[in-house]
């Protein structure tokens, strides 16, 4: 369904969703956060992609998994906590990092689901926003089936135009959406459809960082697991994981308790964030690591991505969003890696 | 004005006479003009260094990787590495030798002058010039940025692009070094820094505040103390994420050790994270500016550092990594320190 | 309700029994389920052992599946959870969650003639299979163990191990000299080549510390072994158990779901990542 | 804020100087709130910051620290280390937004019991009207 | 294992059962994890309370006991000797301490239970860790080191060796006596110096017990208390002292003339030499920096004449090494530097002398033989000015401290000159008179008056010559006025500073100083003979100055404190000492700076430490960036714990 909203009237449209969790995109020093709102007149015009992607709500940083009680003649008591019931509409999304719980559904949702996320992702509402102008210096998505007006994953896609915002409505949760103030939508007009597709035209115009060739990689990277390059490209790696934690496709985690007594037993087991480039992360209890240096670990980071994930699930686990290669401290970059990969192919 | 062609002199001399192991410094990254840094091993590959405002990174992280790595090595090579160190980077070399981290032979200091200027500030630059492709950033005159985009030159003053650190900076060329590049122009030592100022300032709930809504969104991705030469820790104390298991540490030592903090990002973790890691490094941390640098969220932890820095100085007349041989701040005192908080 | 597979049974410690005493203790924990719970697995699989407030650990069931009485672990203390779990007494509540991972493909095996070969706590997966075999003798052909340890103290199982003599034959090995030992002397893979196996009809079953399994391998080879007759399990740094934390894989195969039990055909395709 | 809290308070005492002052004022039996937990230590040179800022993490309202007068100390120099790097603390505190009370140094020698109890006294009467350390202490 | 812990709460009667409810506390405690026994009891400290802990220790197989009573510092001993006797390590045995620090000092019966549960709960965590320890033992070298040949090291030598103790004594200068061997006659008493210090000298050099090394230097130090090893240089004196028959045919034939030490330089003596007459060795000494030359022989006149061949230009300096479980420093102190007392013509007129001067000229073996002449031309000095506190107590431009004895000195000065010139007139310049002794004050009040002494309460600005004249300017604050005498003679009662060498000293025996230089003793009251490092003890000026009565008695004290260690056939050391982990340890060397008992080294890299040495106080361990030390039975796991446990649980 196509829609057309005014720009004026987006607040309204947003002032109606009472029933939800409201989340936007909100300034906090030098970028771009999501974070609660209680309203959203309109986007900033220098509203640009936020920090932390949006996996920040589907798989926090910190989740409970359960409480445990030593309940003193019973033993170990425990409670289940799962996610508050809650639904959240989280506005403008930008496509990269929507497709991204798309690949984050393929592992949490696949086999054994993982109900913590499951029941997150039943509630979160996606409403996007096309990228025109790019967002970001180092936006790749085109590289990799996605683009600047990706829909996937996406319930509402916005697209900023002149006056109106562009509005596709994607899913039965983004008409539900809509049908709270159903006086604002109006059909769009041919003019209409054109001015959007005349942008995304433009935005697939701007890209300025592209991988060659993608199809290549993965057999390639199958032959380069002895390859020089991990090395040479990871001796400045500061293995902070930043550039996973701040991924919309890494999801790597760990399982721990936190006690908040000892007698009795009281606490709670918790996931949080964990990532492939913490050096600890594989570590065996006798010290025997698999995977011992910066090197062996930039390459799972890279393997994981474009072999692994592609192996298992017939995807790449990246969306092109760029982020690990601005925030990187020391310049690590995703982008010229790959490339790199494809011309040993060539 | 250091010409870079010197340094890449010095580098292919010390390397090609295999006096050092390899030289450790800036090349052009992969995103342009933005250098990176990096181990340069042959001769041939000299002329990748380079020298202008953006080389941020304190070098000497990587002198303190190679040591661990040579110790790792069944058969060290025993072979000094080259470093390029700013002034800051020197103090931290000189902060390494006071703790013993390193000998003073085990590096030679190709020291560079900040040219009476300092190292820009990425996000502040971006900010002016929004993803417009710069070309090159260069040196101008009185401590002016040149950045040139498109083809054109625009220059900047230095209180614009400059990262806070280098506007605050009381050592802009090296305090202990091998060999000189550029000028030694001494800037005013000032011992400030407004953003420490701005929150003295504040009301104490103030304070509270702002720390609450910065360290609310740390990540504890540990990024600040990764990239801090001072951390050179085996193990840090307050994070599950570094263990030092060696096949000798029996099963009660993991047993044992002690959680300080929770590894979830709770605010009150975070917190104390934050203030350990500010406290560990009084006396020690030389402002070289790349925990705030490279803090995916941008907090300003700079300024918990720099707090200590400055009540250091006040009480203790005490700066960071000026003097290798005197004792560290912590393992000193005088009998005249302040007290008259004591009851 | 849906099925929350973070969330672990409770389980009661009903048995306690020290294997080996000394710096690298080990002990046998027999768990029964709490609240008339069941747990079916296959022979190699594992199960993560909660001690609450100390974390999860994934240990393999040493017991049959055709026991229904018990599930049986052995554990050597390495570190936060195990030192807990050996700190525990029998009657103390842990949690159980499992059972994970793929154990022994069994009924490919029928009529085969099975060679254990174990080093250390290395016996414990094989154990489970060994008691599957024993007690559906018939189905299968000849069975053989080799066991090795450090000293004889660091044998698991002694007990049963002198039972087990009297059925099968049991080669037993240390690798240095003790006074009183009558039996070989020397590295377990040294011990199998001197013994010869064929490889006839057989499937050999390893497992034990990695620089033992490569050795093993390699004499397996030398005896005429092909790499599809070998068989041995992988331990790589686990959270969830579930193919989901990212940590335990192995290229693209998730040890704790596609493992921990290899062919070696199969191993020696995959990145040496383990 | 709620006047009523009674607030938890952490006293880390040398084993010498103050933990035997605190004797002192049990043998001259001086009352004081009991608020306060000791903890006696070798010496308040023991004391290692994360002492303290794990006790507030851990719930505690008001941490003191306690050695020997300048001079007296049984290990000559201890409470010297122990004076500097708690300066640097009481500054770093407050400028979080810490109440600067929250957290305290004292010399007290064996023989002052009164002057222990003075401070203890003082302490709880600072503290209450503070309500309970929320910014530090771990909450799950 | 887990351990199994049983707690005994104590009542005291009603000392703690009238505030804290004892039940209570036993109840909660045995529900705390690890505890397996709980039990009150009236009187933990009577035999049956005792014997009850005794008792259940066995039956329950407890692992660890904690008794919650008194404070430490009353039971700790009984109840560690008593879990001992069960057959428990005493280590493994902590108190709760809900006496003084709880049921005391609280009124509130409820809010005291619950803080005695916390300090219980505390301690149990705290024991829970505990290892057991053994009493660190260390064998001891039974023989002493006593550096400087002073009264003070001569007495300590003498007590040690009467205690049939080995002593070695290294004395620097080529004869044993110190200072006191160049006074006259010795306040209050005024019996003659030298005739009451020669016949221990004598009996130094007799004594088998001792083994004497003059004119040599402790050059190194390793090791620890019990067991030190000491690198002596013997300098070479170019005469053998066995063959040296004292003929002094040398000193005849010597052609060189040097000023003479012992006289301070109002006289000459030869580069071949002895001291003074009564010198112990009783032996020659060639001093080879005056000597013109030995190689080549450019003079060796004394070579000539020496009958038994004595004389031997080849000797070299030589090491040699002791072994020792003590040392007692007693290096005495030397007078402050004339180049500091410009203004007072110091070191410029020659009449203008110090104290050890004037000691010279009045001493009958002097080089006046006894009579007060001025140096300059030999005149009996009519009017003389004593000015005290020269350097002594002005913290601005010298030392800040006070130098004790030059009260007394100058008294005995001034009274021992009118002695000799009857019709002198004495003139002391003081600030105050400090005679705090036995018979000091009656000495000084009769120097003042039955001497006629004019004592002047001010300080001198200056003395200068004029016309063969000491003009000395001064105030007399008392009168208010200015005053000047033309004197004949000065004598500038100097500070008193630690001997040269001994910050060296103080550098190889890793024992601190304080800011004045004085070895610095352990405890200003209740340790003043014990320095800072294990095992090295302090005697005489070297720690700070008094007197020859004080000397000797500090000697003793030390003495005894050394026979009190090597009495031993092993020292036990309190086990309760920091330990390293390797693991974590860079080397920084930051806890090595702190330790005030230089018990910390780096020894490849990593802390390593000296268990004998280190006391346990943990300053390291709070120190430590890296957590990499800690001191056993008190890490910060259980100090983390007990936080956790008295803290009660996050809600
Ligand atoms: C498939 C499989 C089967 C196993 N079977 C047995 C067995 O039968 N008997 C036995 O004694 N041990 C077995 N182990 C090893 C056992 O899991 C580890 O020794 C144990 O997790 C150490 O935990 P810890 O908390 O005591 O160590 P710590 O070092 O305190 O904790 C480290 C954490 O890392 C993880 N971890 C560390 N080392 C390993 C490891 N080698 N494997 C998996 N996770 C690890 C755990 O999550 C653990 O909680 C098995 C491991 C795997 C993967
Ligand atoms: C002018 C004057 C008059 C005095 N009159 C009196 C008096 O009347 N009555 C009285 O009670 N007190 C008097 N005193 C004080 C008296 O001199 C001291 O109390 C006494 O000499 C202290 O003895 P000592 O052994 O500590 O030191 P010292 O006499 O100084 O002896 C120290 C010895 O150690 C040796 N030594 C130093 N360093 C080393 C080294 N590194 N290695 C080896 N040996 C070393 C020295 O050569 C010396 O022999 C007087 C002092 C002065 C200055
Ligand atoms: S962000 Fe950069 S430095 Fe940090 S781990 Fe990733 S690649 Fe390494
Ligand atoms: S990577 Fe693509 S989708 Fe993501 S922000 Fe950039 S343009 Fe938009
Ligand atoms: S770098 Fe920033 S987000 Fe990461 S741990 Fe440090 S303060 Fe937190
Ligand atoms: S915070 Fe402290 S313990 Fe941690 S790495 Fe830095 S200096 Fe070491
Ligand atoms: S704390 Fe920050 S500014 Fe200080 S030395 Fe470390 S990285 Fe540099
Ligand atoms: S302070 Fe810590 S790290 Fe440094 S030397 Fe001492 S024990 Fe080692």
């Amino acid at each position: 369904m196509e829609k057309v909203l005014k720009k004026s009237d987006l607040g309204q449209w947003v002032a109606r969703l009472k029933d939800f969790d409201l989340y936007g995109p909100v300034r906090e020093n030098n970028h771009w956060e999501f974070n609660q709102i209680s309203q959203l007149a309109n986007f900033p015009e220098d509203y640009t992609q936020v920090n932390v992607p949006l996996k920040k709500i589907l798989l926090p940083n910190r989740e409970v998994l359960f409480q445990f009680e030593d309940n003193r003649n019973g033993g170990p008591y425990l409670q289940e906590v799962l996610p508050e019931e809650r639904e959240v509409v989280v506005f403008g999304v930008r496509p990269c990092d929507a497709r991204g719980i798309v690949l984050l559904e393929k592992v949490f949702s696949s086999e054994i689901p993982d109900i913590y996320f499951e029941r997150r992702r039943q509630q979160v509402y996606v409403v996007g926003l096309s990228c025109y102008p790019l967002p970001g210096e180092n936006c790749f998505c085109l590289s990799l089936g996605g683009g600047p007006f990706s829909t996937k994953g996406m319930d509402i896609l916005l697209t900023k135009m002149q006056s109106k915002y562009f509005v596709e409505v994607l899913t039965p949760k983004g008409e539900k959406l809509i049908k709270a103030a159903p006086e604002y939508f109006f059909n769009p007009t041919d003019k209409d459809q054109q001015e959007r597709q005349q942008l995304e035209r433009k935005a697939r115009a701007m890209f300025t960082r592209q991988i060659e060739g993608v199809e290549k990689i993965w057999p390639v990277l199958s032959q380069m697991f002895e390859s020089p390059l991990w090395r040479e490209e990871s001796y400045r790696c500061l293995k902070c994981g930043i550039c996973t934690y701040l991924c919309p496709t890494c999801h790597c985690f760990d399982i721990t308790d936190e006690i908040s007594s000892t007698a009795p037993l009281q606490g709670k087991r918790v996931r949080v964030w964990d990532t492939c480039q913490f050096p600890d992360f594989t570590m065996h209890s006798s010290g025997h690591n698999p995977r011992p240096d910066k090197a062996s670990r930039l390459r799972q980071r890279i393997m994981h991505k474009f072999l692994y994930f592609v192996e298992t699930f017939g995807d790449i686990m990246c969306t092109g969003c760029g982020r690990c290669v601005s925030k990187c401290p020391v310049g690590i970059d995703i982008i010229d890696i790959l490339n790199k990969v494809a011309s040993h192919g060539a | 004005m250091v010409e870079v062609e010197k340094i890449r002199e010095e580098a292919r001399r010390l390397l090609q006479e295999g006096q050092v192991r390899g030289v450790i410094g800036y090349v052009r990254g992969p995103q342009g003009v933005w250098a990176v840094p990096a181990m340069i091993r042959n001769p041939e590959d000299v002329d990748r260094l380079v020298w202008n405002p953006t080389c941020v990174h304190n070098l000497v992280l990587f002198v303190v990787e190679e040591k661990k790595e040579q110790a790792r090595q069944k058969e060290p090579d025993k072979r000094p590495l080259a470093v390029v160190v700013k002034g800051c980077d020197s103090r931290a070399i000189n902060v390494l030798l006071q703790e013993k981290f390193i000998e003073r032979e085990e590096v030679i200091l190709l020291g560079v002058s900040c040219e009476n200027s300092g190292v820009v500030d990425k996000k502040k630059l971006l900010n002016l010039v929004p993803s417009q492709k710069i070309e090159e950033i260069v040196y101008g005159n009185n401590g002016h940025i040149v950045a040139v985009i498109d083809g054109e030159r625009r220059v900047f003053p230095p209180e614009e692009v400059l990262a806070d650190r280098c506007l605050e900076c009381q050592a802009n060329f090296p305090v202990v070094y091998d060999h000189f590049f550029g000028e030694k122009i001494k800037k005013e030592a000032i011992n400030t820094s407004p953003g420490v100022d701005k929150i003295e300032k504040m009301r104490l709930e103030e304070r509270r505040r702002f720390w609450e809504e910065e360290l609310s969104r740390c990540l504890r991705c540990y990024a600040c103390r990764s990239v801090c030469p001072m951390c050179y820790c085996t193990e840090c104390v307050v994070d599950p994420i570094s263990f030092a298991v060696e096949p000798t540490t029996t099963a009660e030592e993991k047993a044992k050790k002690i959680k300080w903090i929770e590894k979830s990002p709770l605010l009150s973790e975070n917190f104390v994270y934050h203030l350990v890691r500010a406290i560990h490094l009084a006396g020690r941390c030389v402002d070289c500016g790349e925990c705030e640098r490279v803090c995916p969220e941008d907090i300003p932890i700079r300024l918990l550092n720099k707090k200590l820095e400055r009540e250091a100085w006040r009480l203790f007349n005490y700066v960071a990594g000026m003097d290798s041989q005197a004792p560290s701040l912590f393992s000193t005192f005088k009998e005249t320190d302040p007290e008259d908080f004591i009851r | 309700m849906e099925h929350n597979p973070y969330l672990p049974q409770l389980a009661r410690i009903i048995s306690i029994k020290e294997e080996v005493g000394g710096a690298r203790p080990i002990k046998t924990f027999h768990l029964e389920l709490l609240n008339g719970h069941r747990f079916d697995f296959r022979c190699g699989q594992c199960a993560m052992i909660s001690v609450f407030g100390k974390g999860e650990s994934m240990i393999s069931i040493s017991s049959s599946p055709l026991i229904k009485e018990y599930l049986q672990f052995s554990i050597l203390k390495m570190g936060r959870v195990t030192t807990a779990l050996h700190e525990m007494e029998e009657g103390s509540i842990v949690g159980l969650r499992g059972p994970y991972g793929n154990g022994f493909p069994l009924e490919e095996w029928k009529g085969k003639n099975l060679i254990f070969i174990g080093g250390g706590i290395g016996l414990a997966p094989i154990w489970s299979v060994l008691q599957t075999a024993l007690r559906q003798r018939d189905d299968f052909g000849q069975l053989t163990l080799f066991y090795g340890a450090r000293t004889s103290q660091d044998l698991v199982f002694k007990d049963e191990l002198k039972k087990l003599k009297e059925t099968i034959p049991v080669y037993l090995s240390i690798d240095v000299k003790e006074p009183g030992w009558n039996e070989y002397v020397g590295f377990v893979p040294q011990n199998v080549l001197d013994k010869k196996p064929s490889p006839e009809k057989a499937i050999a079953i390893t497992c034990g510390p990695p620089i033992m399994i490569k050795f093993v391998i390699k004499g397996l080879q030398e005896l005429g072994f092909q790499d599809d007759q070998i068989f041995t399990t992988v331990e790589n740094k686990m959270k969830c158990g579930i193919g989901k934390c990212g940590r335990c894989n192995i290229g693209h195969h998730y040890v704790c779901k596609d493992g921990p039990v290899y062919s070696w055909a199969r191993l020696k395709t995959l990145p040496q990542e383990y | 804020m709620n006047s009523e809290h009674e607030p938890k308070i952490v006293a880390f005492l040398c084993k010498w100087c103050s933990s035997a002052g605190s004797d002192m004022a049990g043998v001259s039996r001086l009352e004081y709130p009991s608020n306060v937990i000791p903890i006696t230590v070798m010496c308040s040179g023991s004391v290692s910051p994360l002492y303290i800022l794990s006790a507030f993490n851990l719930g505690a309202d008001g941490v003191l620290v306690s050695g020997c007068h300048p001079g007296d100390c049984h290990y000559i120099k201890g409470n010297m280390y122990a004076r500097r790097r708690m300066a640097l603390l009481k500054e770093l505190l407050p400028y979080i937004g810490l109440e600067p009370e929250r957290f305290q140094m004292s010399w007290v020698s064996a023989a002052e019991g009164l002057k222990f109890t003075q401070i203890i006294k003082e302490f709880v009467k600072q503290l209450k009207p503070l309500g309970p350390q929320t910014q530090l202490r771990r909450s799950l | 294992m887990r351990k199994k812990i049983g707690v005994f709460v104590c009542h005291c009667g009603i000392n703690i059962a009238g505030t804290v409810d004892v039940k209570k506390v036993a109840q909660e405690l045995s529900e705390f994890p690890g505890v397996s026994y709980t039990v009150d009891y009236v009187y933990m400290c009577s035999d049956p309370g005792q014997n009850l802990i005794i008792q259940k220790i066995k039956e329950e197989k407890l692992d660890g006991v904690v008794v919650a009573c008194c404070s430490p510092n009353l039971h700790e001993t009984t109840f560690r000797r008593a879990a001992q006797s069960a057959g428990l390590n005493p280590y493994e045995c902590e108190i709760a301490n809900i006496r003084e620090q709880c049921s005391w000092v609280h009124k509130d019966k409820d809010k005291a239970t619950e803080k005695a549960i916390k300090i219980t709960k505390g301690i149990v965590e705290k024991l829970r860790w505990n290892e057991p320890l053994q009493p660190i033992k260390v064998p001891v070298t039974k023989r002493a080191l006593i550096i400087g040949g002073g009264i003070a090291g001569i007495q300590t030598a003498l007590d040690l060796a009467n205690s049939d103790i080995e002593v070695v004594l290294v004395e620097k200068n080529p004869s044993i006596g110190g200072h006191m061997i160049q006074l006259s006659e010795t306040f209050p008493t005024l019996d003659c110096s030298q005739c009451i210090l020669t016949p221990k000298m004598v009996e130094v050099s007799k004594h088998p017990k001792i083994k004497l090394y003059t004119y040599s230097e402790v050059q190194e130090v390793t090791g620890y208390v019990g067991n030190f090893q000491a690198k002596i240089l013997k300098k070479p004196r170019y005469v053998d002292p066995d063959k040296c028959t004292l003929c002094d045919e040398c000193t005849q034939v010597c052609p060189v003339v040097v000023p003479n030490e012992f006289d301070l330089g109002l006289t000459g003596r030869k580069a071949i030499y002895i001291p003074f007459p009564q010198a112990i060795p009783a032996t020659y000494t060639l001093d080879i920096e005056a000597c013109p030359g030995v190689l080549p022989i450019a003079c060796g006149k004394c070579w000539d004449v020496c009958e038994p061949k004595a004389i031997d230009f080849d000797m070299k300096p030589e090491i040699v090494e002791e072994k020792v479980g003590a040392i007692v420093v007693a290096t005495g102190y030397d007078l402050y530097d004339k180049k500091n007392m410009a203004e007072y013509g110091y070191g410029k007129y020659p009449d203008v002398l110090d104290g050890l001067q004037f000691e010279r000229l009045l001493s009958a073996s002097g080089p006046t033989r006894g009579k007060i002449l001025r140096p300059s031309d030999h005149k009996e000095p009519k009017e003389i000015v004593f000015i005290q506190c020269v350097g002594s107590r002005d913290p601005e431009l010298h030392n800040k401290y006070c130098s004790k004895i030059c009260c007394m000195y100058t008294a005995k000065h001034a009274k021992l000159y009118k002695h000799h010139v009857h019709d002198g007139q004495a003139y002391v310049f003081y600030i105050d008179i400090r005679a705090g002794g036995k018979g000091y004050e009656e000495f000084v009040n009769r120097t003042m008056e039955e001497e006629g002494v004019l004592y002047l309460r001010g300080k001198v600005s200056k003395v200068f010559e004029e016309n063969g004249k000491l003009v000395v300017w001064g105030v007399d604050t008392l009168a208010g006025q200015d005053i000047e005498i033309r004197a004949d003679m000065v004598v500038l009662a100097m500070a008193i500073r630690p001997s040269s060498g001994a910050e060296k000293l103080a550098k190889i025996l890793k024992a601190a100083q304080d800011t004045d230089g004085f070895f610095a003793e352990a405890h200003p009251k209740l340790r003043p003979v014990e320095s800072l490092t294990a095992g090295v003890f302090l005697a005489g000026v070297a720690q700070a100055p008094k007197d020859i009565p004080d000397t000797v008695a500090q000697a003793g004290g030390a003495a005894i404190k050394v026979v009190s260690i090597l009495s031993q056939p092993e020292l036990l050391h309190s086990p309760l000492v920091a330990q390293v982990n390797e693991h974590l340890c860079t080397g920084c060397s930051m806890c090595v700076d702190v330790c005030p008992f230089s018990a910390l080294s780096i020894v490849e890299g990593k802390a390593k430490v000296n268990e004998v040495l280190c006391e346990g106080c943990g300053t390291c361990a709070a120190t430590c960036l890296r957590s990499a030390i800690e001191v056993k039975n008190l890490t910060h796991l259980q100090v983390h714990d007990m936080l956790t446990a008295s803290l009660g649980g996050l809600k």
